[in-house]
């Protein structure tokens, strides 16, 4: 991309028991993946809604992760097999108005599968960085935004990441 | 709200790659922080009373902690946070450690990620509800599942502390694969002398409710309070009236028609049988599949030798409802039958070393009543072709474990120790016998293991060979077992008159299905998994149900028997209270705006969506909407994603609070 | 009154020089009135069906800012929003549309001066259309109105023949805004004109407003009114194209952590929650009252208020309405 | 057309129906709906052509409802309905927002409908719903009226657009889309429209948290276009009325269609087709594929 | 039907009536070939051991020449071509890398993946069913030990064809033409065939044994589907006889060749005059009825 110091936003759905604790056996392993990725925990990949995944991408999201446990492993039993259904229709319907693939991935990542939960992430982020910024849907954000560019700064202490505040 | 922020450095865990200074300092600025700081370890003594003082001395209403994951210490900052006055559910915690710290390298971007983190934690929080814990009532009742070594156990315990319990075991008779065992290792004494006082204690005590030739076919509720619904088959005997004497099953002319399963179908068994002598019940059953009376109607000879009229050709399964408080699953393991085509298995056997083909290649259970006194050949050695003395045995190790490539990547565990044990019984009965043992690496680890090895090899003399066996082929009716020393790296071959495979202990044929039925995970090969695999062995991740013996993992007997025992004291530290006290996350229908479609009734795993009738003044019913019962709601939210209008919500996880957190990134 | 000769060759130039002009050029389409880069594509035809949405959007955006915020920890900045002060040019709208600037200059010059509506319709250029359209929904006479009725346009376009449109200078902006093409004007022959509006079929005058107005004052609880609420199923289509409905909403819309925008919307009187109360009371809790509602703002409130019918008759909403609800058969039903 | 004025009569009055919901001539070629409660106004109905609406949206209003309740007893709701109507009732009774038993469905035989009024009926006017329907007889009905006649057989279009955008370019996707929906209003005519948009209050209208803008600018058009044609995958029957109501013309339409292409693709499933299947919605089968998605 | 062919070098030298019996089969159960124009060799030969991208490309040129003729299946009847085209397809389309190399190499897009068969396989395409459709001929007093040698069912992973350890396709299709086939354990067992030249005594032991066994397991007649299991067995039983002396001679047919019978064919119509170890199905019958 043009911007080379370009970092994609990437969010992570996923539930508390396969997903999220396969991320923790990642942290307890030391593998190592991007730090572009946070995660968003849920009771059960059931409880995911897909509206999430559009407010994420209405907040900048450029690439979004959505895992849960494996088929028949649910926490609760059945909560992916509604996900699964919900899921393939979303994607699906996401994929006809355009939103490209690999922007929205889904994956099953168990508490065990601390490797995986890295593979899946570093792929996602790979393949968002190949792709560029989501910039499709960010213009459908921009119809008011970009007429005033130049807000005043209120606060200097609002930058929240400059280390010398105060 | 006036919130505080804690960073932890965890020592050098957090601290290494995120800047936590930084991170506090930079979320001093966010709205609604009152406080923020960071300590070397929150989690001790000195970090939650600096939690503990700030939250008194600025007036905090609610407090996010940047440390590890809130897996492992989120019980402790609420625990904090309750003692210095806030509601336990107005913490969050931001995962440092695990998401952040622990899986970058780049220090920048680390401590980037971690305010990110730190900032939607602090949304969340500002978003979320007090709740109060759900007290629920339990059930001092416990179910066994599987009536083996461990079943017996557990059930045992937990009726000799005073608790009842209903023991369900699919077979005819309680016993399970020790049952079949000759001798154990590594005392060698008979499996079934110290078995069999177990099982009568079992059957006579009065706290112990015996279903035998039953299956749990429902598991509904939740911890304390589950309603498990069981299956007895028929066994067309009525149980009230048999007295056991047998002379239905002696009588029975049915043959030769159905292997006997406890001889590992070494011997035939008539339709109606018991399964073993000292079968507990000892009330027969009839196989439907091969009794005359069910092919052709007639026949009726066990009728007619029935003094009690204790036979009853019609009775049908029948389902039984039990109120239980905790559930101890000891459903066991199965060999892996290694045979092309074995039946009814799952699992596709890949039919080497002409296992299924040659009748004398045979696996351990079926060397076991070879060798057993009450087998089919009486404990003496004969092989099943033709009847006659093997000479010469050649024992197979890991056939089917540590397999990547055809069997499973596990070590079946026992496999070094009974094929020791076989060796060592043949040679004690065939003294001008050979026994050769392929074996990959000989783990005994065990009290007096490595002993009985050695002895088997020094006292015993049989021949250990370290390699694999490439194949078996037959040559006039002897066994060409073709493999390799990789000692002395020479291939070689023994021509033996019979071949004992150790195959693997694998999971149950319907080990998942029981899985899915209870609601407990399981691993790739069908083992059931325990919540912590050090710190919590013997629980499953679902509250009040506790796994023992082979059905977690394979393992010996006393290793059962031990995780047995610590499975019925598991149950009873449930029972010492009445009320169980429970996380708030449950979900809640907004009643003013659920148009009762439903659909969060369809899709909840655990039926806690009722319909709830609305009635206007008059006491007419206007509309049908949805209730959720908080007593079975275990929060998993599935409910709350598939309502089209929104109008449910899961405390603790409700929908602001992720859209909170998203608006945060 | 002055008037002028524009042949169909130079209308197109004009349109041109417009384009070529930076302003913006509006034309009616098939659904809506579009933006017009290529004006050789504008089809001028007075017996075209009115367009399913007004230009209401135009100078009444169905969405708009109107400032901008910025949170601090503990404080906010605010911006204002400022109109795009483009020049706009409506070309060929219907007498029913223009007739819209009439009514909504009140109610957007009332107690509070709207300075969104007030500095776009400050650079608009209206100009009308003479209309040989009518169908059942039509009902432009009895509002006050007709097919050749200048109110509204700034200048008005009659054809007198094949290839030739008479250009009335309504008003003094209008004289202004020619003033600069008049190399397409020729002088005016006022007589052919009024030859060709004379020729027009006028709509039947379907209801007295007068009637309806009193019939209205003393009839706010009927049995007539839920009957139609039966059957209209609570969208704001109706509202959404008339091209005088003018309600809207508030909405502060975040779009990030600490910026965002205060949004006028639209809205629609006929959503079941438009007057839904914080406590969960709602004054017109079912549909006959919000379509009585409609009614009554449209001939009795406005009326009362401005002395202006808060309708210019264009049909749109009961053109478009999905179970067929007709507006002028109900007002038309609103007497004794 | 006399045997249908003939049994709406009747069902008035023997007072097996409270109302009849049904369609009354406006003109030659325009029909509107007509909610009769008396016996004499059942001549009023007719069916033709021209009945455009898909009357089962009316079966879950409060105020029609009500209707049937008369002095304490509940009443059936009589309603004309086209076969593909049928399938929306079948899915509000799976939906428990109807019970079979409250309603009276008076099933017509029906060969397609006008695209729109004052269009002569011809294979060009066909309604492109009708163009793939498969039900000119009705499913579930209580009585069967209409004289059934061949449907003018014609080239699906709505399937023909589907796959033409599918052949575009992600990017030309996107764009295509952004452009319909810019169009949006938020009237909300297409969920007024819809008989299984029947929440009490949609999630467009829920404002804390706010799921779905409510401006009608390009992202919050996006959202309630996404959300509007996701809560309909697998439930969709297809009557179109979403896009008939649509003053903007944005082809609705094509999402539906596409998503219960998905549905039947993926899961063999209609929505609408029978009382006796569990809805795809809010059922599994554990083996169900991930192919889809992952 | 057509289907394309990729004969091998073998098959028109040392297995030459191999490819005769092959096509005068094929013909008769109604298929036709496609021969790949221009085919070169697959690769089997030193090149997989001594340079992998060599033999990939030499192999993935075939595969290449048959997508652009249009083909979507080809049939290699030689064990070794069939495994080499495999396994080089495997590997090309599985390692992109590989593939970027081989593509190289070839000046070429490769872009479908194309079903290699392998001579079981054809007859499966073709249709079992069509074996005992058009049999006129009866051969039920050859008893055959089916020999599927190494190649043509491993590495399983890869070629999904059978079961590696003990298949059985090869026995449906021989007694679907009437003969009667023998459970024997040297199915899959190696003959040798790498050391063909160098090592000569392993080869003899090692085709002994399979001879040897066969026999014992009462076949009269080994069938092999391996242009290299055929010489090995055929061709080195003159040098068995030196070597064990004692050796009785033993006919090896192949696949084809039985079927041929089956079908009515004559056994110098299909070459098997042409076999090191003589065979003729009446002296067979009337061997066996002496016996």
């Amino acid at each position: 991309m043009s911007d080379k110091n370009w970092e994609p936003k990437i969010v992570a759905f996923v539930c508390n028991w396969c997903t999220y604790t396969g991320a923790d056996l990642a942290g307890t392993s030391r593998l190592k993946y991007p730090t572009n990725v946070k995660l968003i925990r849920v009771m059960c990949s059931g409880g995911i809604d897909p509206v999430f995944i559009l407010k994420a991408f209405e907040r900048g999201a450029d690439g979004i992760l959505v895992s849960g446990c494996h088929p028949n492993d649910c926490h609760y039993n059945a909560g992916n097999f509604h996900a699964r259904r919900r899921w393939t229709f979303f994607d699906e319907l996401l994929e006809y108005l355009g939103v490209e693939k690999g922007r929205l991935q889904f994956s099953w990542v168990s508490a065990s599968e601390g490797k995986k939960f890295v593979d899946v992430v570093s792929k996602v982020v790979n393949d968002v960085k190949e792709m560029g910024p989501f910039k499709s849907y960010d213009e459908l954000n921009s119809e008011f935004m970009t007429k005033f560019p130049d807000m005043p700064e209120i606060d200097k202490n609002m930058i929240i990441k400059e280390e010398e505040a105060v | 709200m006036k919130i505080g922020v804690f960073i932890c450095h965890c020592g050098e865990n957090i601290g290494r790659t995120v800047d936590c200074p930084r991170v506090s300092k930079a979320c001093q600025w966010l709205p609604g922080v009152e406080v923020s700081l960071d300590y070397k370890y929150m989690c001790s003594d000195p970090g939650q009373n600096m939690i503990k003082d700030e939250i008194r001395k600025k007036k905090l209403d609610a407090i996010v902690v940047g440390s590890c994951s809130p897996h492992m210490h989120e019980k402790t900052f609420r625990k904090a946070a309750v003692d210095a006055g806030i509601n336990p559910f107005l913490v969050e915690i931001a995962n440092l450690r695990e998401h952040c710290s622990w899986v970058h390298d780049d220090i920048d971007a680390a401590t980037d990620k971690a305010i990110d983190l730190v900032r939607m934690a602090v949304e969340k929080v500002k978003r979320n509800q007090p709740l109060t814990t759900i007290e629920v009532p339990v059930t001092k009742r416990t179910l066994v599942i599987g009536g083996g070594i461990a079943g017996i156990q557990a059930a045992l315990d937990v009726a000799n502390a005073g608790y009842e319990v209903v023991l369900v075991e699919k077979e005819p008779s309680i016993g399970g694969h020790m049952s079949q065992l000759s001798e154990t290792f590594p005392t060698l004494d008979c499996s079934q002398c110290i078995l069999t006082p177990r099982m009568v204690e079992v059957y006579q005590h009065p706290k112990i409710k015996l279903m035998t030739y039953s299956e749990v076919e429902k598991v509904e509720g939740f911890i304390g309070n589950f309603t498990v619904t069981i299956r007895k088959k028929a066994r067309h005997i009525d149980e009230s009236k048999c007295t056991g004497c047998g002379l239905c099953t002696t009588k029975c002319p049915v043959k030769k028609k159905a292997f006997n399963s406890f001889e590992e179908n070494l011997a035939y068994r008539p339709a109606v049988y018991v399964p073993f002598p000292q079968a507990v019940p000892n009330i027969p059953v009839i196989d439907e599949t091969v009794c005359t009376y069910y092919k052709t109607g007639k026949c009726q000879m066990c009728v007619k030798v029935c003094g009690r009229e204790a036979i009853s050709f019609d009775q049908q399964d029948t389902l039984v409802t039990e109120e239980i408080g905790a559930i101890i699953v000891a459903t066991g393991y199965k060999l892996y039958n290694i045979e092309k085509k074995p039946e009814g298995s799952m699992i596709k056997g890949y039919g080497e070393y002409g296992y299924g083909k040659y009748k004398d290649v045979v696996d351990g259970l079926q060397f076991e009543r070879i060798a057993s006194a009450s087998g089919p050949t009486s404990g003496e050695f004969k092989r099943p072709s033709d009847g006659k003395e093997p000479k010469k045995i050649v024992f197979i190790q890991c056939v089917g474990s540590r397999d990547d490539s055809k069997g499973f990547s596990y070590c079946s565990k026992i496999c070094c120790m009974y094929t020791a044990k076989h060796a060592m019984l043949y040679k004690h009965k065939v003294h001008d016998g050979e026994a050769y043992v392929f074996y990959m690496d000989i783990r005994s680890g065990g009290k007096m293991y490595e002993e009985f090895v050695r002895r088997a090899i020094e006292e015993d003399g049989v021949k250990y060979i370290r390699g694999r066996v490439s194949k078996i082929t037959e040559k006039n009716g002897k066994y060409i077992v073709k493999g390799e020393d990789t000692l002395a790296s020479m291939p070689i071959e023994i021509d033996a008159d019979m071949v004992v495979l150790a195959t693997a202990m694998i999971a149950q044929t319907e080990a998942s299905e029981l899985a899915q039925t209870i609601g407990i995970p399981y691993d790739k090969y069908g083992f059931y998994n325990e919540a912590h695999p050090k710190l919590r062995p013997i629980e499953s991740t679902t509250g009040g149900v506790f796994l023992a013996g082979a059905c977690q993992s394979p393992k010996d007997i006393p290793e059962s028997v031990a995780m047995a025992s610590a499975a019925a004291a598991k149950a009873m530290v449930l029972f010492g209270s009445d009320k169980l006290e429970r996380e708030p996350v449950v979900a809640k229908v907004n009643e003013l705006f659920c148009a009762g479609c439903f659909l969060c009734k369809k899709v909840c795993p655990y039926g806690a969506v009722e319909v709830k009738e609305m009635k206007d003044r008059n006491g007419v019913v206007y509309k049908e909407i949805a209730y959720v019962n908080e007593g079975l709601c275990q929060g998993c939210g599935t409910c709350t994603a598939s309502c089209p209008s929104k109008s449910i919500e899961l405390a603790g996880f409700n929908n602001e609070e992720v859209f909170a957190q998203i608006a945060a990134l | 009154m002055d008037e002028k000769i524009i042949s169909k060759q130079n209308l197109v130039n004009f349109c041109k020089d417009i384009v070529a002009n930076g302003h913006n050029l509006l034309a009616p389409g098939k659904t809506e009135y579009n933006l017009i880069q290529d004006p050789s594509e504008i089809v001028l035809d007075t017996k075209s069906k009115p367009t399913k949405a007004s230009y209401k959007t135009f100078v009444f955006p169905k969405a708009e800012p109107i400032l901008y915020y910025k949170r601090g920890k503990n404080d906010v900045v605010m911006l204002d929003a400022k109109v795009d002060e483009k020049k706009t040019v409506i070309f060929g709208a219907k007498p029913c549309d223009t007739n819209s600037f009439n009514i909504l200059n009140k109610i957007f010059n009332w107690d509070y001066k709207d300075d969104f509506y007030n500095e776009r319709v400050k650079n608009f250029i209206v100009i009308g259309l003479m209309c040989e359209y009518s169908d059942r929904y039509c009902f432009c006479t009895s509002v006050g109105s007709s097919p050749v009725s200048e109110k509204g346009s700034d200048l008005f376009l009659v054809p007198i023949d094949e290839n030739n449109y008479a250009v009335r200078i309504v008003t003094d902006k209008g004289k202004e805004f020619i003033g600069a093409y008049s190399k397409y004007f020729t002088e005016g022959a006022p007589e052919k004109s009024k030859a060709a509006e004379e020729k027009v079929k006028q709509p039947e005058v379907a209801f007295d407003s007068k009637q309806v107005h009193e019939w209205l004052g003393k009839n706010f609880e009927h049995p007539k009114w839920d009957g139609v609420g039966d059957l209209c199923l609570s969208c704001a289509q109706c509202a959404f194209v008339c091209p005088v409905c003018h309600c809207f909403d508030l909405v502060d819309e975040d779009y990030s952590y600490t910026e965002g925008r205060r949004m006028k919307n639209w809205d629609g009187c006929q959503f079941g929650h438009f007057t839904l109360h914080a406590s969960g009371h709602n004054p017109r809790d079912i549909q006959g009252k919000r379509y009585r509602q409609r009614i009554n703002h449209k001939f009795k409130y406005y009326v009362d208020k401005f002395d202006e019918i808060l309708c210019t008759g264009c049909g749109r909403c009961s053109r478009g309405c999905a179970v067929s609800i007709d507006i002028k058969e109900i007002v038309a039903n609103c007497t004794d | 057309m006399e045997e249908l004025k003939k049994l709406a009569k009747e069902l008035l009055e023997n007072k097996t129906v409270a109302a009849v919901i049904g369609y009354q001539q406006v003109d030659d070629k325009r029909t509107k709906p007509i909610i009769v409660t008396t016996p004499e106004d059942a001549s009023k109905l007719v069916f033709n052509e021209y009945c455009l609406n898909n009357l089962a949206v009316y079966l879950t209003k409060a105020r029609i409802k009500n209707l049937a309740k008369q002095n304490g007893t509940t009443l059936k709701l009589g309603i004309v309905a086209k076969p593909c109507d049928i399938h929306a009732i079948v899915a509000l009774i799976q939906e428990s927002q109807l019970k079979r038993e409250d309603v009276y469905i008076i099933g017509m035989n029906c060969h397609g409908v006008v695209k729109d009024y004052g269009m002569d009926f011809s294979g060009e006017t066909l309604a492109t719903k009708c163009t793939p329907c498969d039900s000119h007889k009705p499913l579930y009905s209580d009585s069967n009226l209409g004289e059934v006649k061949d449907t003018p057989k014609v080239s699906d279009e709505v399937l023909e657009k589907i796959q033409a955008v599918e052949k575009m370019s992600h990017k030309e996707r996107f764009e295509y889309f952004k452009k319909e929906f810019d169009k949006c209003i938020k009237c909300y005519a297409c969920r007024a429209a819809c008989p299984l948009c029947y929440c009490q209050r949609c999630i467009t209208d829920k404002t804390v948290p706010r799921w779905v803008e409510s401006s009608p600018h390009s992202r919050g058009n996006f959202s309630w276009n996404v959300v509007r044609a996701f809560h309909l995958s697998g439930r969709c029957i297809g009557c179109g009325e979403c896009e008939r109501a649509c003053p903007m013309d944005i082809p609705l339409s094509l999402l539906n269609r596409r998503m219960t292409e998905t549905a039947k693709q993926a899961f063999a499933y209609v929505s609408g087709r029978s009382l006796d299947t569990p809805t795809l919605v809010g059922s599994y089968d554990v083996k169900d594929s991930d192919e889809l998605f992952m | 039907m057509k289907v394309g062919y990729f004969p091998g070098c073998s098959q028109t030298g040392t297995a030459k009536e191999y490819d005769i019996s092959l096509r005068k089969v094929v013909e008769k159960l109604g298929t036709s070939f496609d021969e790949i124009k221009d085919w070169t060799c697959c690769g089997a030969t030193s090149a997989h051991v001594t340079n992998h991208m060599l033999a990939s490309a030499l192999a993935m040129r075939n595969i290449m020449l048959a997508e652009q003729q249009g083909l979507d299946d080809i049939v290699a009847p030689c064990a070794a071509c069939y495994n080499r085209l495999v396994v080089s397809q495997h590997e090309t389309m599985t390692q992109p890398a590989l593939k970027t190399e081989v593509e190289a190499v070839l000046d070429t897009k490769l872009n479908k993946e194309i079903k290699v068969m392998n001579l079981i396989e054809l007859f499966q395409k073709i249709g079992k069913e069509k074996i005992s459709e058009n049999k006129t001929f009866d051969i039920k007093n050859i008893k055959a030990a089916c020999y599927y040698g190494c190649l043509l069912v491993r590495p399983s992973s890869i070629t999904h064809f059978d079961d590696a350890e003990q298949p059985s396709s090869m026995e449906e299709l021989v007694e679907l033409a009437g003969a009667k086939t023998v459970d024997w354990n040297y199915k899959v067992e190696c003959c040798g065939a790498a050391h063909t030249l160098a090592r000569r005594d392993i080869v003899l032991d090692l085709s002994k044994k399979i001879i040897d066994d066969a026999r014992d397991h009462g076949a009269n007649v080994l069938v092999v589907a391996c242009p290299m299991c055929h010489s090995n067995l055929d061709m080195r039983q003159r040098a068995m006889k030196r070597a064990y002396p004692g050796h009785k001679e033993f006919p090896v047919l192949f696949l084809t060749e039985l079927l041929g019978l089956a079908l009515g064919m004559k056994e110098k119509e299909l070459g098997i005059d042409k076999h090191t170890i003589e065979f003729n199905y009446k002296e067979l019958a009337a061997e066996k009825a002496a016996v």
